[in-house]
């Protein structure tokens, strides 16, 4: 398939078209809305079954070399791309130090459901992918959150890492569902997996539709309100940080030699930008960056740019590169 | 029916900086709090709701606690420590509670 | 089948057994209670799935002239309904002039748990039906508040629309993600169905359970408090005015010649009140207008006459008229 | 530690309503207000609870706003042009609240 | 504006309790009152918080009852009847409302 | 299968290994946790499940005598497990009079989430049960309470059941819901359960898995509070008591002459104790019993000794009691 008909298939499934329900039902100003509890209800089970059929599949293929380097890499990208994140915000943007701190701090981070998305993307494709890019992910989420608060603490000698904090980033709840399952799955295998898979493995796909339906309108509210922060140089970098993460993590892949999928996520990795635990994060330990800032351009610019055209892009630029 | 001087402090904070502060409490003496869920509000950061929200970023919590009025000064003091570079609000109002020896 | 067979299997369904086993816990004063959260997480799962397949059906069958006839038609019957309402209320009950144009209202309007149940019972029959005929629904909803506010400003000249009302209306949740997704069931058709297939379709009727022992439960509390605002002349016409309805679906869906499905589903249409859309516009444009009276009218009399006698005898009526 | 006089409004209206009166608090020069959720309650229209309900006819919250004393008749006059032909109540508390500059 | 004198009455009370509450305060001549959900809290007996709790046993509600002042003592004396053996907290506060005929 | 695999078996199996993964977070101190709507939106969709099931197996195998002789069991025995923790408590433990008939009481009652995983474990193991035993597990639920409030009332005359307290016992939300739902599939049999199977039987287990999560973290937050009250006494007496109430409900078993697998829900039904009606009943009758004391027995402390080792034995032990 060439890179024209994988963006059309993209944009024409229904788990994009849902995201852009949400949107255009938020921005026409729609009384729609997911309660609370139910997108935390789906969030805990996407992530419970991403982790788990994680866990299986490398259950499946064993555990080798490869596995413990691509954890390194991930951690290892995880604290790189903040680092580029901030050189590039000090240039295309007038953000203050602290806010171009917390804006970088997100695109090192990554964001899960995009994961899943390009999981998604590869499946339809019928392309395979390393079980334990899920763990990559996980390993992920945190060290970002290092690098910025480095980067501010140089700045700024008088400001420590409170003590709690680090404990409350490393087992934010969504870093272990997705590893607690991710061991499950590793130890119960295939044969876990039969008990359970007409929950985590047959509905999956529509449970992300409501999912990213309600992705959409919670991205459309905050560009509805936050928008008017958006100035042209932070919406370009919106667009163009995902695109050198992505370069990032097609080195990483590439050098580490893992599959053709497994390329693609890492660049998905790279590209995608956190939307839960860092902006916690950042709410503690830098309360005088706005929020508004790195929650619009993570969720309203970034998320939804790799969502329609980064996924499609980063598989032919993954086939190309792998010869896949 | 017997009642006694009290003061209710209603402390309006991020969610994710309910423990910190219940923490500061309970170390300046406070000895019980009722924590309300915030459906949404505004503020000088502009509107917010919890609808549809997965994150803790968003989201704030009310923390409510009464105390005799000789204690409310060190529970502001503590309550100020950690609210002072968030967003939020500390509001005390007088008021009157049963079964004084609660408190 | 003959229509006695047909309403016995119809209560026998576990469907109808969930509504009754909720009115009777309530009625019991039993403290089973489903959180409103999930109750309004099986709504929108509903919608979703009901909109999606209808649009895949339309993607299937293609688009005809039929299909804008039957939105018209729909549009038409919302707007006339009320006013025959609105008369046979000032006949039959001794309700305010407010209080009957807001009760009239409801009736104009539809109940789309009703269709859903009334698809559901063709299903099980093995009868097709248009799937156009869940825009027919969305188009239906909000024609009949026009009617009543009409009808109260005949009386009240002070009175007029609020601005932002009507918008409210137009763009009410309901109708946003019932329209939405079934645009997203045309556009992505079978394919996107297969995706999404084992979320949208199998676990569909045991959500309608559950969403039913709900609506019971809800209906049996209403029943309990506002059993005493119904008088045997309302009660009657709780009655009464469905199988009007039923009958004015009847009419244009034989005008219009479409399937025998399509019939019953018109007359499921015509006969159905709403009690989402309408009761939240009523309390913003008439807030004199009690609501006990149509929420008691409409949830806990109409529902479950056209759940339990109502779908058996306007499917037998339709294929009797239809010669199918 | 310092403390500012405050009036701390309380308003439970129906839900349906909250964007019409939070519109008319914003537009009265209110500057910031918590939205708190309701479980359910009892009045002249009868009881009524939350549960299981899907509709938004049903349900209220409560809207609480924390204002200068002096300019209280301005948003009482403004939240009274929308409750008054709801249901509801307005009830209007003095409180002290810290960082007076916020309000 | 024309505002009136009455007591906000909050009573923090189990889940478990509410209707006995209710119903004892509707038979001290109560006509309304407003339920709030309460997120958890901490006591004398101990911290609890309601999230992923299915039963009914734990969990707390706050119900907020505003009454003519005159009236309130014989809302007291109910409430204390129904909240004397169980853990819970009493606190009224002094406060206006409009529409006072409502009360 | 030897009790070991069985064991081995269990403790591997993804059901025990989320609960652990619950307990682990919480006891981390993780802020892993499942919204309350979510969590009892799962249990009615576990008792709604179970009942229906059950109900449809009566169905299909007929209403025998043994029916009313094993529900008449099951009432028995939970009146008379309470006395015996009774005794128990007072040579074992140091508390109170009320303490202890309240604790007492949770062990007559029953835990239908421990009877659920009893039941998976039988499916798993490919051993049939009769489907009456949800019955008589429903019938299990009050009785025990009574006891209780006798052992009290001896020693404080005074105190006297509330008059609204029985009827709120009886019509509790889960004993509706199960008995309701038992009742719908015992009318609608195998031809309603066809219905509505792929949302109640294929995805069941892997929404036990979020519960037992959901569980877990509940039960370990209540060990790190509660767990100062746990003196070795009482840590003992609730690993013993369940293994007294699983002999007594072997004696039932075997008596009326049941399958293994009814042998071993009666033997399950005698060992679990209750931690959502029984806690709930004790908070209106006793409040001056502690509630931490019962509820981190309960929970903490008996219901994973029964999930991981308890329900292996039950299975062991049956099946060498009926040479099945
Ligand atoms: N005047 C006020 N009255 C009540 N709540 C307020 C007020 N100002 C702010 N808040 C609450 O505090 C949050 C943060 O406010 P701010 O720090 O101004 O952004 C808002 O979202 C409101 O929930
Ligand atoms: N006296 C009161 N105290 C507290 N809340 C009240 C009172 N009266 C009414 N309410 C609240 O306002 C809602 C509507 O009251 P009403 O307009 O009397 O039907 C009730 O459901 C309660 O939530
Ligand atoms: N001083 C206090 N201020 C506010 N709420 C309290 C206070 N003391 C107790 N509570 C609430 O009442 C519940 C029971 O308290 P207790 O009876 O002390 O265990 C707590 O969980 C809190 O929700
Ligand atoms: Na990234
Ligand atoms: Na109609
Ligand atoms: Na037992």
């Amino acid at each position: 398939m060439d890179i024209l008909t994988l963006a059309a298939n993209n944009l024409l499934s229904p788990i994009i078209l849902s995201f852009a329900l949400g949107v255009a039902a938020a921005l026409a100003r729609s009384d729609l809305s997911i309660p609370q509890a139910v997108a935390k209800g789906m969030s805990i089970y996407l992530l419970f079954a991403i982790g788990f059929k994680g866990g299986v599949s490398v259950a499946d293929h064993g555990i080798d070399a490869t596995l413990g380097l691509s954890l390194l890499a991930g951690i290892i990208l995880s604290f790189l791309l903040p680092l580029i994140a901030f050189a590039l915000l000090n240039v295309m943007s007038g953000l203050s130090r602290l806010d171009a701190a917390a804006v970088a701090a997100h695109y090192g981070s990554i964001s899960i459901v995009t994961f899943v998305a390009g999981t998604s993307v590869l499946e339809s494709a019928g392309i395979a992918s390393e079980g334990y890019m899920v763990a990559v992910a996980a390993a992920m989420e945190a060290p970002a959150i290092l690098s910025a608060l480095w980067l501010i603490s140089r700045g700024d000698s008088g400001r420590k890492m409170e003590n709690d904090l680090w404990r409350e980033i490393m087992l934010n709840g969504s870093i272990v569902l997705l590893v607690g399952s991710f061991i499950i799955g590793m130890v119960t295998g295939q044969e876990g997996l039969a008990e359970i898979e007409s929950f985590i493995v047959s509905p999956f796909k529509g449970v992300l539709c409501l999912f990213l339906l309600d992705m959409g309108l919670v991205a459309g509210r905050g560009l509805r309100e936050g928008g008017k922060v958006m100035r042209p140089g932070l919406l370009a970098f919106g667009v163009v940080m995902p695109v050198i993460g992505s370069v990032a993590g097609l080195g990483f892949g590439v050098l580490l030699g893992v599959s053709t999928g497994g390329v693609m996520l890492f660049m998905v990795l790279g590209a995608s930008a956190s939307y839960i635990a860092v902006p916690a994060a950042m709410r503690v330990a830098v309360p005088e960056a706005d929020p508004s800032i790195y929650l619009t351009l993570s969720l309203g610019v970034t998320f939804p740019f790799n969502l329609t055209l980064g996924l499609p892009l980063y598989l032919s630029v993954a086939q190309w590169a792998t010869g896949g | 029916m017997q009642t006694h001087n009290a003061k209710r402090v209603e402390i309006t904070i991020e969610a994710i900086m309910q423990k910190r502060l219940t923490d500061a409490l309970t170390a300046a003496g406070v000895t019980g709090y009722t924590i309300l869920p915030v459906f949404g509000g505004s503020g000088r950061s502009g509107p917010w709701s919890r609808e549809g929200q997965i994150g803790r970023a968003s989201g704030m919590v009310q923390v409510v606690c009464i105390r005799r009025p000789e204690d409310v000064d060190e529970l502001l003091d503590a309550a100020f420590a950690v609210v002072e570079r968030h967003i939020g609000v500390v509001c005390v109002t007088d008021c009157q509670v049963l079964r004084a020896e609660r408190f």
